[in-house]
């Protein structure tokens, strides 16, 4: 991590770029949170590990307006919604200067506490180039998890370790999947309609609609939601009842459908762990098997496909007969 | 539910008919005197391309037990491309209400002319019987329209 | 003191739920959140911070507060005269307003910690001062609370920097204290609302010493000590420091992460800001009032536009209001310290960091002069 | 909050015999907004739009709901009578509880709960439309006709003569189209070519008209009024200027044995050819598919005999790009393909005929010098038979729905034809219906049968079945006999159906023009707007709207004309202010509207947005009203909502779903 | 209302052939195409105005029944798509139900074997008439 510390405080040093987003340590051993380094000086609190999930593209929207470039921190999933965001001319690619950092899969703190982990101290071995199993130093006693446990969901389905855009690279990444993208929905695709609603039902029930999965989102860009304007009638700010979950849901990720790049944020912040990646992910799956194989982000000059047609398209009729068999 | 004296279920149909190819089907429909049930309800718009997701969805919300939308046939929009636009967003959106358990009958598209009234007709029966036989929307509508 | 074996629990909720609604800790899709008892349901006393605050009990997430109705009906021959069109009718509309009729029932929350209670303490000081909140104080009147001790607190908590004392809950403003040691659910009446409860479920409970609970008390406390952010100091916040703290440049640097989101807001015990909207059904509208979140963009917006803005503007708002404004109006402190936005905050941010930063400040300062 | 009258027609009995007219103004009234209602049997009337724009002045009425039949049919009646009022036309919205509702339910009781419910779906809607003002865009005084047969040529000279500019595009090397093939018309038996060539002759000299032969039209955009077409010229191969149209080119190519379309095949053409004596213009086209210089690279016959030098091989496609403010679609018929029509053996016997074959048998310039003979021995024919709708009025995928109407009039030529030149054949004609209407029609028809002894049967052949002797055996069946009948012919004439031409299709998407199951175009009312499309600037001229004869196609062509005159005798034209509008607010700049939309009418440009606590320069989308023609397409790509549709908006069509849904 | 014996057979007739007697335009192809005609009381082309006209008695007696061929060669041809063959055999289908029983036995078969009839015939013929 120093060599990355080094080669941003030089950056900054020699002019190149006029500030660098990426993490700082945070007051605990897991909550790094993005920050904006002005100064090489302010590099000490510099830290890229484990616990640096945040996709830092989103905050490149703002940054790009700024005053000179932007060096800014992007795993390889993240690169992916850069360039999608590029492509929807939501960032200036010219006031950007990318450090593709390696990763070898990031860490989900609940994953521990689930394992009982807590009272937490310290942590150790979460580092790029760090050992395979992760060290807690609890109040109530040293606790060992090994890496791979600790993953956060949507590496188990990693698309890859290559930077999609880049200036330069730093560190080296690891292809963390282990399980089929599509696993998880083709499971819910084999149950009935009835089991399908009772688990949609009990899973957003939880929904407080805090509204983290939509801030969070790279490609919920806008600057004004749609559930936030009144064109809609659809401005309500409270789960009611099962059916505006239901719609707050089916329209988020309807509206980034074909811009979703499955990076997997919306389930990552999400307070209650609604596994909301379910729903993009099932438009990325249908979007696959209806018109062709399309990934988010991959090339940005690349037309979406609910911007696209052709004449020999299926007919709507298609998801009843694929359904009912 | 909405019951006739004789404890017939009747369902809320909404329909979004385009302007150039399928209301005028359904004008021919009525010009020909071939009927279909009264549940079924028109609204205008321009182009099948115009309607937006959350309009269905509202539809729903407010207690609707089918939403059909027809447009003109791929190929014959009068805006050349509305239609094929439609037919992607509404496959996909008709995949996601199937994928949280909502029966998938209960949308639908159809691609209707201007000659053809008989068609426009036909579809409209048939989607009504459909509707009947699913029963009421409980699973997507909003418990405060009932009241 | 009373106790009952844990493997009896049920029984005892079951007794409890038999005269009144309970309200209290079950897992629902993995994750612990209050509501309501059922046989089938599955109860999680273990559960130290349920994601959302208890406070939906009193202070629900969404209510409706009336209902207004149009209804057709015929008018008397008398009020025909006059009418403008032409068409001669019968009939005339009339408004209906049905109000939501106010919590007449008691019902019992069941589990909550030392910081959620005094959490409750700070929406008393919102809702039950002038002008009273009619809704919250049904609610409050017929809601008894009955406090469940900490038993492993975790790093995020840091309540006893607000005073809370998670070991003794019978130091809150509960109506029952209560504790889990070994197997067994030790019961205190605090209140004589607790009294009457305990006197409704006493054939199902035990004596027990007095003192039972003491050894828990002393190892949580002794716990707590040990935790990173129970050091955390307060100087420098609460009442009279607007002027300070409002146009510190901590602040442009603090919330740039924030997505404006409102995570810490609706999982936040004390946060009690709510916004009132209609909805409109078949014939009619209902009024309804939500949490609302100052990290919202549309956070009070009115034609005239939002008096906040920016995120920074907003995000100032949030914490000069728990740390400064609330204790300069009501004399305390609007957070308990009971940790869960720095355990849910999707960027990591939280109002631990946002003190620390202006202890930084305070040490940079001091380190420059 | 608007004051909106509420207007409900009667339509006679067409919607008070369903609808219980007065129950519905009881109800509406109470409606959010309505200040006033009222009934009246014909709204469209004098008297009913007198009713309207009294209350528009009395109430102060800032909307106005007609409950009445379609809007595709009065809409603009009642915007009209609105504007005379003082209100601005966009306030108006129309109720279809005729044709969506009254016609089609029975049950009093339902269709009138309909009827309120289509009544309050549009009040909820014109509680939030908001006044329109149509832009004004301008009109380029130039016409296109998009095909050069009779419909074609009739269009451009009539549109010449009113002193506008025209150009016309036609495929094939000459104009001239079907009705050059044909030998004599009806009901006249004037011949067709000395009518046809002096028309042929005018539109080629005449000062307004440019004539494009051997071309297509490539690509279309723009908007009526003002649409700028790329035109495709094919290399012709021969240079139209200095070609003299002397004809030693064609006699001396050596590659004679090119199938030549215009004898339908019948015989042969050179590779080098003009398609008729009579073609317009007079100059050759190298058929590249054929010719050995392209084929081969060795020949150049032509080339050396050429004395003007006209023959130039190195010519290339060439694409020129003209604005035109009307187009006027002329792309007229060809006959149907028969080779599912095993019965009638057409592919197994050259002595099967289509009706077209015969008229470039019977012709003088045809392929048998106008003798009729037989196309496999060139023998006399002694019986001929004709057998009438081969694909017309057909249920099946093998055919077509519709009646071909000229069939039984030009068989009816056919046959008196033959009877008069050689009587001594027999002429037998099967019918299902003779259909004859039309001024000196059915006369001429009896005058076949009473003067000429020609026999009709009512009946159809079953089947025609080649003998080794070279004969035809037809079995058919006579239904006023109830008997079968089999007989022998030497010839048979099939009265195929006809079909748009198939480019129409392609056209048609170019103009986004509508075009319905069978390929014609569709009007914009079958009845009050026959030759104009619903897209506007676009008319049709002849068969491409529906089957017709030379008469009828002559006078719909001077129609269409009349209609593009009006069109362009106006400076400047009033556009459609139903147009998509962007909220710079909430626009994300993110393009997926101008990905979506078919005009071009979406732009970005850097703009400075202000609003509360707001004030910096944004990339948003700018909308041409000009180019945008309505369709919303962008509306439901945008994912903010910042693109809306005025007319149409997303608030006006929510507030109809929950009108409906209550 | 309830309907006349006729009008019941009649609708049967419809239903068991699937064809629409009320689109025939009277062209009479089918009866040109018939290579039975000549034995046939009812012509084909009549076949069909018998079943708009509920006249079914008058078909159930008639010699064509059993003269059609089941060539379906005016099946192929019939412009309207009115399907004659099909109505003759739904008309057929509608006596044997009402005779009941076996009419056609596989050991009576050799009997009936004749050189210049098809087969295929026979063996068509034995799986619409056993039942």
């Amino acid at each position: 991590m120093q060599g990355l510390i080094d080669r941003l405080s030089a950056l900054l040093s020699d002019g190149t770029v006029a500030r660098v987003l990426g993490w700082k340590k945070g007051d605990m051993p897991y909550n790094p949170e993005p920050h904006m380094f002005e100064t090489a000086e302010s590099l000490k609190d510099f830290v890229y590990d484990g616990f640096c999930g945040a996709n830092l593209s989103k905050m490149m929207i703002e940054a790009s307006k700024l005053e000179g470039k932007t060096a800014v921190c992007l795993k390889p999933c993240d690169s992916y919604s850069f360039n999608q965001l590029i492509r929807e001319h939501r960032v200036d690619r010219e006031n950007a200067y990318i450090i593709g950092v390696g990763c070898r899969g990031k860490l989900d703190i609940d994953k521990a506490r689930a394992n009982g982990i807590k009272g937490i101290e310290e942590v150790s071995g979460t580092e790029l180039d760090g050992p395979d199993s992760v060290s807690f130093k609890t109040i109530y006693g040293d606790k060992e998890m090994s890496y791979s446990d600790l993953l956060l969901g949507r590496c188990h389905v990693c698309k890859g370790k290559e930077h999609m855009i880049y200036d330069e690279l730093w560190g080296e990444s690891k292809d963390t999947a282990d399980s089929e993208r599509f696993d998880e929905v083709k499971a819910l695709e084999a149950m009935s309609p009835a089991e399908r609603f009772e688990f949609f039902k009990k899973e957003l029930s939880k929904c407080i609609r805090c509204n983290a999965c939509r801030n969070v989102c790279p490609a919920c860009s806008c600057r004004k939601c749609a559930f936030d304007n009144n064109n809609f009638d659809s401005q309500q700010k409270a789960n009611v009842d099962s059916f505006e979950e239901k719609m707050f849901h089916i329209i988020r990720a309807f509206h980034v459908a074909g811009r979703c790049t499955d990076c997997g944020e919306c389930s990552r912040v999400c307070p209650e762990g609604i596994p909301l990646h379910l729903f993009n992910r099932k438009f990325i799956k249908d979007i696959d098997e209806l018109y062709g194989e399309f990934q988010a982000g991959k090339d940005p000059e690349a037309q979406s496909p609910l911007t696209d047609y052709t004449f020999e398209d299926c007919e709507p009729g298609i998801v009843a007969e694929r359904s009912n068999g | 539910m909405p019951m006739t004296e004789n404890g017939e279920f009747r369902p809320l149909i909404v329909a979004f008919c385009c302007n150039w190819c399928s209301y005028a089907g359904a004008d021919l429909a009525g010009s020909s005197r071939l009927s279909y049930p009264a549940d079924v309800k028109i609204i205008r718009v321009p182009c099948s391309g115009r309607v937006n997701p959350m309009f269905i969805l509202r539809a729903f919300e407010r207690g609707a037990d089918g939403v059909i939308i027809c447009g003109c046939h791929p190929g014959d929009c009068h805006y050349t491309s509305g239609n094929y636009f439609a037919r992607r967003r509404m496959t996909l959106l008709f995949s996601m209400l199937d994928y949280i358990g909502v029966e998938n009958g209960r949308t639908r598209v159809e691609w209707v002319s201007a000659a053809e009234g008989a068609k426009f007709s036909a579809t409209m029966n048939e989607f009504v019987e459909k509707i009947k036989s699913l029963g009421e929307n409980v699973r997507l509508g909003d418990l405060r329209c009932k009241d | 003191m009373y106790k009952i074996s844990l493997d009896n629990i049920n029984s005892l909720f079951a007794a409890i739920a038999e005269s009144k609604e309970l309200f209290l800790p079950v897992k629902k899709a993995g994750q612990a959140n209050y509501a309501n008892w059922t046989e089938d349901c599955e109860v999680a006393l273990d559960s130290l911070k349920t994601v959302k605050s208890p406070k939906d009990a009193f202070f629900p997430q969404f209510e409706t507060l009336y209902k207004v109705n149009r209804k057709i009906i015929p008018t008397d021959a008398s009020e025909e005269e006059g009418s403008e069109t032409l068409v001669e009718t019968k009939l005339r509309t009339k408004l209906e307003i049905t109000p939501t009729e106010l919590k007449d029932k008691d019902f019992v929350v069941f589990g909550m910690k030392s910081c959620d209670v005094k959490g409750i303490e700070a929406l008393d000081k919102v809702f039950l001062t002038d002008p009273v909140d009619n809704f919250y104080k049904a609610r409050r009147e017929h809601g008894i609370i009955v406090a469940l001790a900490c038993h492993e607190p975790e790093e995020s908590c840091f309540c006893t920097v607000f005073g809370v004392d998670p070991a003794d809950p019978s130091k809150a403003k509960a109506d029952v204290a209560t504790w889990i040691v070994d197997g067994e659910l030790y019961w205190k009446a605090i209140s004589e609302k607790g009294e009457e409860l305990t006197k409704s479920v006493a054939s199902l409970l035990s004596d027990a010493a007095d003192d039972a609970a003491d050894a828990e008390i002393s190892n949580i406390t002794n716990i707590m000590t040990k935790l990173p952010n129970t050091k955390l100091s307060l100087e420098g916040w609460g009442e009279g420091k607007t002027d300070e703290k409002f146009n510190s440049e901590v602040w442009n640097e603090l919330y740039k992460p924030c997505l404006g989101c409102g995570t810490c807001t609706f999982v936040c015990p004390t946060c009690q800001c709510y916004d009132i909207k209609d909805y409109s059904t078949k014939d009619g509208i209902q009024r309804y009032r939500c949490w609302d979140s100052c990290m919202y963009s549309d956070f009070t917006l009115m034609a005239g536009g939002q008096n906040r803005t920016s995120q920074v503007q907003r995000f100032r708002q949030r914490f000069m209001h728990k740390l400064v404004y609330f204790p300069d109006r009501y004399g305390m402190y609007s957070c308990v310290g009971c940790g869960r936005c720095v355990d849910k905050c999707p960027q990591s941010l939280n109002v631990v960091k946002v003190i620390k930063a202006f202890e930084n400040e305070k040490k940079e300062a001091g380190a420059n002069v | 909050m608007q004051r909106i009258g509420v207007f409900v027609c009667h339509c006679g009995t067409n919607i008070a015999a369903t609808v219980d007219v007065k129950k519905v103004v009881e109800l509406v009234r109470f409606e959010p907004g309505v200040v006033h209602a009222e009934d009246y049997p014909y709204m469209c009337s004098e008297v009913g739009q007198q009713k309207i724009a009294e209350a528009i002045k009395e109430k102060q009425l800032t909307g106005v709901v007609v409950c009445s039949c379609s809007p595709r049919m009065h809409e603009a009646t009642f915007r009209n009578c609105a504007e005379k009022a003082g209100l601005n036309p966009y306030m108006v919205e129309v109720a279809n509880i005729r044709e969506h509702c009254s016609w089609i339910h029975k049950d009093m009781e339902e269709a009138t709960k309909k009827a309120v419910i289509l009544a309050r779906a549009a009040i909820a809607k014109v509680n939030l439309n908001t006044p329109l003002q149509a832009g004004e865009s301008p009109v380029v005084k130039r016409a296109l006709v998009i095909g050069g047969g009779i419909a074609g040529i009739q269009t451009a000279i009539d549109i010449a003569e009113a002193g506008y500019k025209v150009d016309i595009v036609e495929k094939t090397p000459s104009i001239g189209g079907r009705m050059s093939q044909l030998d004599k018309t009806f009901p006249t038996l004037d011949c067709s070519s000395c009518i046809l060539t002096p028309k042929m002759v005018e539109v080629s000299t005449h000062p307004n008209i440019t004539i494009h032969t051997y071309s297509e039209v490539d690509k279309v955009s723009g908007f009526v009024g003002n649409f700028t077409v790329d035109i495709k010229k094919k290399a012709r191969s021969v240079d139209l200027d200095k070609c003299t149209g002397c004809g030693v080119c064609q006699q001396k190519c050596p590659m004679k044995k090119v199938p030549n379309e215009f004898n339908r095949e019948l015989n042969t053409r050179s590779a080098i050819y003009t398609p008729f004596a009579q073609a317009v213009p007079n100059v050759p086209v190298i058929d590249r598919e054929h010719c050995l210089m392209f084929k081969t690279g060795k020949c150049g016959v032509c080339s050396k005999v050429c004395q003007a030098g006209a023959v130039d091989y190195e010519q290339q496609d060439e694409i020129i790009t003209e604005k035109y403010g009307a187009i006027v679609v002329a792309t007229g018929f060809d006959i149907i393909k028969l080779d599912k029509y095993d019965e009638y053996a057409y592919s197994q016997s050259p002595d099967v005929i289509t009706s077209l074959e015969l008229e470039r048998i019977m012709n003088a310039a045809g392929p048998t010098n106008g003798h009729l003979e037989r196309m496999s021995d060139h023998k006399p024919p002694k019986n001929m038979v004709f057998i009438q709708c081969v694909g017309s009025r057909c249920a099946d995928h093998r055919g077509k729905s519709y009646c071909s109407k000229i069939c039984c009039m030009y068989t009816a030529k056919h046959a008196m034809l033959i009877r008069d030149k050689y009587p001594d054949v027999n002429v037998t004609v099967f019918y299902i219906d003779v259909r004859t209407p039309g001024k000196n029609f059915d006369e001429f028809y009896r005058r076949a049968v009473e003067q000429y002894h020609v026999n009709y049967i009512k009946g159809q052949v079953g089947k025609v079945a080649p003998q080794p002797d070279g004969s035809l055996l037809v079995q058919g069946v006579d239904l006023i006999d109830n008997k079968q009948i089999v007989m022998n012919a030497d010839m048979v004439v099939l009265a195929a159906a006809i079909e748009p031409n198939p480019d129409i299709r392609k056209i048609a998407t170019m103009l986004t023009a509508s075009i319905d199951t069978n390929n014609f175009l569709t009007e914009a009312h079958a009845k009050l707007r026959p030759v104009e499309s619903p897209t506007a600037g676009i008319f049709l001229s002849g068969v491409t709207q529906g089957p017709k004869d030379i008469p009828e196609t002559v006078s719909q062509a001077g129609a269409a004309a009349v209609k593009v005159i009006g069109l362009l005798a106006k400076d400047k034209l009033k556009t459609n202010p139903c147009t998509a509008k962007c909220d710079v607010m909430m626009c994300n700049g993110c393009s997926t509207c101008a990905n979506v939309c078919p005009y071009g009418a979406i732009t970005y440009e850097d703009q400075e947005v202000r609003g509360p606590g707001v004030r910096e320069v944004r990339r948003v989308a700018q909308v041409n009203v000009a180019l945008c023609q309505g369709c919303g397409a962008c509306t439901g790509a945008c994912p903010s909502g910042a693109m809306d549709l005025q007319g149409f908006s997303n608030r006006q069509l929510i507030s109809e779903v929950d009108a409906i849904c209550r | 209302m309830s309907l006349t014996m006729a009008e019941k057979q009649a609708e049967q007739i419809r239903q068991i052939s699937g064809s629409d007697p009320y689109k025939c335009m009277k062209c009479g192809k089918c009866s040109a195409s018939c290579p039975s005609f000549n034995e046939m009381d009812i012509k084909p082309h009549q076949f069909v105005s018998y079943v708009v006209n509920d006249n079914i008695e008058a078909l159930a007696e008639s010699k064509s029944l059993w003269k059609c061929l089941g060539c379906f060669a005016c099946v192929e041809r019939c412009p309207r798509d009115v399907q004659p063959g099909r109505v003759v055999d739904a008309a057929r289908q509608l006596v044997e139900r009402q005779r009941g029983g076996d009419h056609l036995h596989a050991e009576d078969i050799p009997a009936l074997l004749d050189d210049d009839v098809p087969q295929q015939l026979l063996v068509s013929a034995f799986r619409r008439y056993r039942r």
